[in-house]
Order: C-alpha cells, then structure tokens, then sequence
C-alpha cells in the first residue's frame, strides 16, 4: 500500500468531465502542482467544487481562465473576473453556496447523512427550489450532500500512511474534502514516515487519502 | 468629514457596541477597521471564517506568512491564546450562534431587518461567502456602512436586491446616526450632530422612528 | 475574564432538575471530581446525557446509583444494573439512541442546524414516532439536535483562555459537548498560560469553556 | 469442538474474509478475537467507535495506559501511524461508509438481512452502542456467532426481536458454515465437513439456499 505517487501518476487519474474538489481559500494553498498538472494535461468539462475560484493567475483561478471549467460550485466568484464573465456569458454555470452550507453539506457526504437543515439562506434566492422542513416549528432548508469525484488537498506535513496535519489557516475545506470524494490526493509540503506524527495531532486520518504527491516549491 | 474620516467615526462607534469577552467577526472593509478602535479594557477576540478565533493585527512587512492570511486573504497575525481549525467547525461557530456580534457592510437594508449585500443582478454577483451564515448566526447583526450611496437611499423601506437574510439586522450604524431595527421599525437612537434629525430621515428611505431618547454620538 | 474556579464555586452552579452532558466512555475520565462534587451537594432530578451510565462505582455511574438522576440519554447502559433496575421499575426514564446519532445530534445542536438526517435506526423502535425525510428517492430519519444546561467535560492540558487538548481515546463526546450547552465546565488534568498549547493542535477553542477546574488525583 | 476451539474456528474463517489495506470494525466478544488470525501479507486497520484508528494488540502487563481503552473499555495499544478523534469523526467514518468490515455477534439473524443484537424486551436492555451505525454504515457486515443458542434457532425466517438494523447483514459465519445473505435468502456457500447440509439445515430456522459450489470451510 505505498501511497506515494509521481505527479504525472496522479495527472493520469484526472479526467475529462469530472467533478473536482480543491482545498484552499482565496488562492492560498490551493494544490498548485496538482492544479498545474491538470492545466498542462488540458482536463476539460471540469465541474469545480471550492469555497472561491481565486485570482485569475493563481491556483484553480488558472483553471477558469483556461476554460477548462464547466462547472463551479463556490461560495464566492469575486475576485476572479473570469469566472463572472463566463457565468454572465453563458459558457460556464455558477452554484453560489453559502460557506457554511457548502461545508457542511461536503460533511454530510463524508459523514453519510442525508443532507443539512440549515436556517440559512432561508427567504432568499438561495432557497429556490428546494425543501423547507419544519422542527420544532423552526424552518430550516433542506441542503442536500456533497460527493465528488476527485478531492484535490494539500497538507503541511503527511505520513506514509496518509495521515495529514495542517498549518494555521490553511486547513479549510480541506479536512471535509477527504471524506467525501471517490479519490483523495493529498499535495504534501512534506511527507514523514508513518508513526512519526502525533496520533492525538492529526487532523486527517489516512484512510481517507488515496495517494500521496510531494509538493513544495510552488 | 471626509470619506477616510466618515469610515473611521463609523468604526469608532462600532466598536463602542463591544463587550468584554465578546467573540466578533468582522467583515472586510470598513468593518476591518473596528479592531483598531476597541476601548481600553475591553477583550474580545475576533473570528476569521477561513478557519481561526484570536486574529491579531497585519504583520510587520517583511513578516507575513504565507500560511495564515484572513477571510480576504490578507496577511494577518494570530494573538496568544488563538486556535485554528477547519471550515466545519468554523461555521459550527457561525451558525451555532457562538459568534456574539458580526459587522458588515450592506448595498440594501430595510426596516424589517432585512439584508441585502452580495449581489447586483446582472452587474456584480462576487457570492455570499460567508455573510448569509454569519448574519443568521451571529447573536447579534451590526450593519457598519455609508448612510447613503452616493445620495442613493441604502436605507429602506423594502429591499429591492436579492438579500442576504432575512429579519436578521439588529444595528445600522453610518456616519450620520445609530438606528435599531425595532418590530416597529427603524428607530434612530443616536445622531451625529453634525446632522439635524431631518438631514438624516431625507437620506432614509424608510420613515426613522426617532428615539425618544436621542443623544448625540459620542465616539 | 479569569476562568479558573475552584470545585465549590462549580458545584453552585448545578441545581436540581438540569440537564448535564458529561464527557467520557465507559468511566473512562469522566469528570470524576465534578461528579464526586454534584454527589455531595445532592443535586437531583438530572437529565443525564452520556454515551453510557458507566459502572455502578465509577464516575457518572454513582450518581445513578445514589438516584439522583431522573432522565438519561445514552447509547448504552449495559454496564451498569442499576440503570436497568430503575428504568424496569419505572423510577427512571432512559432514551437510548444509537451512538453515531448521539453524537451528530449534539453536534447539530451546537452547530445551528435543525436535526439529522440519517439512515440510523431506520427501521428499528429508534425510528418510533419520528419523522422521515425522503431525500433523491433515499429514507433518512429526522433525529433532533441535543443541547444541554450544562455540559461538565475533561481535558488533558487546558489554558486559562480554556483552550483545550484531549489525550487519546479520551477525546470521545466531549469537543462536541462543548458547543451544546449554556455553561461548560472543563475538568483539566493539568493548566498552562494561554499561549502555550500549539493553536493548531487545540481540540476545543476556549470561547465554548466558561470555566476551569483542577481535576487528577481522581 | 469445545466452545473456545468454535469460537477460535469462527474467527479464523472471519479473518480470512478480510483484504489488504481494510478498515474493520470488530465487536466486542468473539469479533475481537479476529485480530489474532489475520493472514500473513495482509495489514487491515482496526477502528474503535471511542475514537480512533490503528488499533493494536492488548498491552503487556503493567503498561495498561489510562487514557487508551477500547470501546470495551478494556485497555489496548495504539499502532504506529494510527489517530485519535471525537466520536463525531468516529461515526462519520463509521456512517459514511469508510469502514470497509465490521464484525459483530446477533440474538437473531433472519432471511431478509435483518440482525437483532441489542435488546430483549424485559429482560436484557443494553442499549445499541454503536452497533446501529455500524451496521448501517459499513460496507460490508458480518455477523460471527454460534450457529444457535443451546439448540435455540438464531438463524430466522424473520427476526423476533426488535431489531437493530434492517437489510443490513451480508454475510453469516458459525461454526456450522458460511452464509450469504442474497436477495433469494440465504445461502449456504461453505460447511464446516463435521457437519452434514441436514445438520446446518435443522440448526437454522429459514431455508437454506444450498449453493451449487458448496465448500468445505478452511481455516
């Protein structure tokens, strides 16, 4: 079981049309290898499934520019033109979902439950065409779970086992994401032996991850 | 006051809504800049939705790190005491109502309490990020803008863009008045003096409920 | 905001008739002087919440034996007789839920979401009076948050902002029961300054602990 | 066989169900001793509801570690490389169906997959544990229990007792055979070669699907 993949390994696992997670917030700490590795394979019909889209020249931000999105699931678009002129255009379709939503309903696919009942987004756009359940007389929406494909991670420092520990504010969706997609790729900043990392200091159990690339040197 | 100057009154009378203890997000902008006004004595310990609680101040050029940027993906330092985690449990927090006050700005707000401030049909729709959890969430909403845009009523009667809640406001500060949302309205507790109290309601789009306690703002 | 306390000041804040979450499996640290403390003041009719009554002898276990609990909610109550002898005479009500269904209930109710939707207990008595909500063609339970007056939980190294860190396979319920009730009182086996744990190994930020009390030499 | 050498037959048969790089869940009893008969050039990795991963061996006397107890509550040790976590991380991995096997004992056992393993109206109230999410959650559940009860039928056409999951067993082992549970019924598909098709048949109360490649168990 040796998790440890080159990067043209993983690329290889990339296909056209599938849905994609990618850990990181405004660009920081996206997998860039693996992001590069997609763009130079030329992936297309991706469906994008991230808290933002980035910056136009950075991280999954390039994906956009690139067209080789056909799909984003985010919870914020803004600081990534492109993203709003395809959505405008026509060419790419955007799901706006609140932050707090979007993580948990990718916990709800981790965790095998059958959706969220959230108050928010209730009374808004948000809500269009979806349930409203009722407990206790408070009205909660009901958000249906997250699954996909491929969630695309980086991780500070990963066992061979694929156990991963985070850095400050880099963990976000990351952790969420391991558990709730087909295949799991964590981009290592650095990779230890097993048994090295703390048991009670692991933020991921390795089971969740699938493969390991080394990151680094963005 | 100029524009520089408007925003920091408004801040300056934000932070004055603060408590001892209380947990605070902040949104970006002008709400960003309450942190510099917190009263002496007072601890409050600010959340950044990216995943941490103990947000300390921008860091010495030269020392920022890549790891640790804020919600709007600034450098950003962490304060002795604060704690990382991921997205989940930091909408636990959010949604869980233990966030006590949150600051943001808004395009729209009404005088049902209604909140308006993350898209512009067909001309800007960056999403709600963060902002439809935290306005449900927060125990308490602070909304820390302009008073009028650019001689455009923000302050309404009814929203007319797409909201970001509902019934969710309990505080409109701008740099003419404090108002609450009240179940009868928008009630004007605080005034600039600057200002004269029909200055105020003709930049209203809603008709204010003037306190009968009105004071002067002190900041 | 000092929020060390001492044992007595704790004890005054539990009265009669709350409801209490308490922190460990099996007798496994429970916050065994906060609970020797509620026996001695003779706090009755608790609402007991636990994934289990322990033994007779230890930790949560006595305060059934001594009949000061009028309710419990646990996924198991096995190991002590006592609970089954009361429940069967009709002294004490019990609530069994599945363990997995305990824990996200809690979780729901700290994280502001109106229930659970999952496939536990589908089926089973657990499903007994519950609603059912079908979600794309699948059958989910409808199970409602859990909260709590007060949760008493354990800590293997707080600080005085009450930032903590669990030890081992004593973690268990007690992070989540941290978000889930109006006071929380954290048992730490050992105190340091804030600013002393690494923030990105903190298990439970401070903001959800009111107050610390000294435990060990159990 | 005495009780102890049928206890030790069922677990070796178990274990053999088990492939490399498997996450398993093993029940307190009989399931435990599974891990003592795991073949050589296979690593599985044990999950204890309580909250972790990599489970090990009992430790040697003397080196019991108060803070690491299995969901027995008995005292185990930790393998390199495994984690610790809450038991809502415990039971999203149990949930969401990252448990490749679990392994558990049951009252009663029936045709449809139904298991009873929790209760007895009146007389024995344990409670579910975990073994509700476990059953429901993971990939693939075994059942490994004596074939009957002191002659009592544990194998049913339709389960007595209130149950703690519905369809949820995909396969039985005793120490009479190996049954699947298939949408026909259930399926004899190996025999213990000390007893006769009649034997497990008149030791189980549903009718046995006899498969037509019909083993003899090896352990």
């Amino acid at each position: 079981m040796n998790k440890l993949i080159t990067l043209e390994e993983a690329a290889d696992m990339i296909h056209d049309g599938m849905s994609i997670m990618f850990g990181g917030f405004l660009g920081v700490r996206n997998p860039f290898k693996l992001v590069d590795a997609i763009i130079e394979k030329g992936v297309k019909d991706i469906t994008l499934i991230a808290n933002d889209t980035s910056f136009p020249e950075v991280g999954i931000g390039k994906l956009i520019v690139n067209r080789q999105v056909k799909k984003v699931i985010a919870s914020h678009i803004g600081t990534n033109k492109e993203t709003g002129n395809q959505m405008n255009s026509g060419e790419m379709e955007v799901e706006l979902v609140p932050q707090g939503t979007l993580a948990e309903r990718i916990r709800a696919a981790g965790a095998g439950l059958g959706g969220v009942l959230t108050p928010t987004g209730l009374g808004t756009v948000v809500a269009d065409g979806k349930d409203v359940v009722e407990v206790d007389g408070k009205q909660y929406l009901l958000e249906k779970p997250l699954r996909a494909d491929v969630a695309l991670i980086v991780g500070a420092k990963v066992d061979t086992k694929g156990n991963i520990r985070y850095k400050k504010s880099t963990r976000n969706f990351n952790p969420i994401m391991a558990t709730a997609a087909d295949l799991v790729i964590v981009e290592a900043d650095e990779i230890v032996e097993a048994g090295e990392l703390d048991p009670d200091d692991i933020m991921t159990p390795g089971i969740f991850v699938d493969y390991i690339i080394l990151g680094g040197d963005k | 006051m100029d524009a520089n100057m408007e925003k920091e009154y408004i801040a300056r009378r934000v932070a004055k809504e603060l408590k001892d203890g209380d947990v605070v997000n902040l949104g970006i902008g002008l709400p960003t800049m309450v942190a510099n006004y917190i009263p002496e004595g007072i601890e409050i310990t600010l959340q950044s939705e990216n995943g941490f609680l103990g947000m300390g101040p921008a860091p010495a050029k030269g020392e920022e790190d890549s790891y640790l940027v804020n919600a709007g993906g600034a450098f950003v330092t962490l304060n002795p005491g604060g704690v990382f985690f991921d997205s989940a449990e930091s909408f636990l927090i959010i949604r869980g109502g233990h966030v006590d006050t949150t600051v943001l700005g808004a395009l729209e707000v009404d005088e049902k309490g209604n909140l308006a401030n993350w898209m512009v049909p067909g001309k800007m729709v960056p999403g709600m990020g963060g902002a439809m959890d935290l306005v449900t969430g927060a125990k308490k909403v602070i909304v820390a803008m302009n008073h009028t845009a650019k001689g455009s009523h923000k302050i309404l009667k009814e929203c007319t863009l797409p909201l970001t809640a509902v019934n969710a406001v309990d505080l409109i500060i701008t740099e003419m008045g404090v108002m609450e949302v009240t179940e009868k309205g928008i009630e004007l507790v605080e005034i600039n003096p600057e200002f004269t109290v029909e200055q105020v309601q003709a930049a209203t789009g809603a008709t204010l409920i003037i306190s009968e306690n009105l004071k002067p703002i002190e900041v």
